[in-house]
């Protein structure tokens, strides 16, 4: 099981802050073609990155179970 | 010193933390929340973070910008939580041998923590809420 | 606020003098006495000003900033008498609708502060002193 | 006669912060002169400035015994 941490707009549109996968993802291209696939709505986001261990991660990062993953909408911060 | 707190920012105490006897010159940025955004009253935002991993990324941009302009000292302070208008919502401190330098390193500092640092801020109007989408992340890394 | 003073500065108070609800920005620049110039141990340095021109002067260079950079908010304070190292000896705070404009006016001002404004300082080191001669004002006005 | 408010450096050189001239003095230009042949060590500074009524003028400017007058060398504020 993948466990996602999942942060704002796309945490509303995926209805949590933690969110379990059972599927067999192997990585961020994966990934994101199944989040994307499942919740439509993270589409209309100008952009959506995933961090893997605590770094943005391009398509061809691989990732595991242990790997601490998460859903990075567009940031604002500042 | 980089924090992300629930708390008021102290701001004189940022400063504090970044100034230097070998400084003479000092710039901060304060961000601060504004009592209205595209003509709409703001009653609230909410920030929120992916602490340890923004934490990790304004070292990065802190470790860049003191190498590049030989900062003196530094320090970063970003809120989370509910901030109404006129709260201080980020600090960025910055100490250098001379102004020219302070400025510049400051306002990297502060672009670079809009454009990749993982904070998300919620502006509440009367009537309605809306995540603010400034900026995808820029820097991707691959292993 | 423009303020010339032989007190101590309040930082803190200059911020919150140049604070707006309507800025979403603050820069503020903040001039310290080293401890060292030219590798030469600082003992203290001593500021003077033509008090009232001084004061004329910055007004001016206020104003452009103020309708250049459609400032919310702004203030300046100047030190005057004997400044130790890490004594503040000026602080000028500007707030702005967004952050570019903060930055672009606070140096603009502290340049011009340094340019054009009558206040001189003198360095005293170790066995001996010497009268700083950053810039002849730059500005001449005819009649 | 005319009484100048004189800084910085040039009051060490000139022995104090207000000088009275008894001098006959007409313009900006003339003043300059004066103080230039008799405080030759002014010449060192990389400039000299006159203030008159809080405004720094140009050579052309004339004076009068009521106008307040300044003498400006090279300024360090900041």
């Amino acid at each position: 099981m993948m466990n996602l941490k999942v942060f704002g707009v796309a945490r509303d549109i995926m209805g949590g802050g933690e969110i379990a996968l059972t599927d067999s993802i192997h990585s961020v291209g994966e990934l994101k073609a199944l989040l994307l696939n499942r919740y439509p709505k993270l589409k209309e986001l100008n952009s959506l990155v995933i961090a893997v261990n605590q770094k943005y991660a391009s398509d061809e990062v691989s990732v595991a179970e242990t790997d601490e993953i998460a859903v990075i909408p567009p940031v604002s911060g500042g | 010193m980089i924090k992300i707190t629930a708390k008021p920012i102290d701001v004189q105490k940022v400063i504090d933390t970044a100034s230097s006897l070998g400084a003479g010159a000092v710039n901060v940025f304060i961000g601060t929340v504004r009592d209205s955004v595209h003509n709409k009253h703001v009653r609230w935002l909410e920030y929120e973070a992916y602490e340890s991993m923004a934490v990790a990324e304004i070292r990065m941009i802190i470790d860049e910008a003191a190498h590049r302009w030989q900062l003196q000292g530094w320090a970063v302070s970003h809120r989370v939580g509910t901030l109404k208008p006129g709260e201080v919502a980020v600090v960025v401190a910055v100490a250098a041998v001379h102004r020219k330098e302070s400025f510049e390193a400051c306002q990297f500092i502060i672009d670079a923590i809009k454009a990749k640092v993982p904070i998300w801020k919620k502006e509440v109007f009367e009537g309605g809420e809306a995540w603010v989408s400034a900026n995808p992340p820029l820097v991707i890394h691959s292993n």
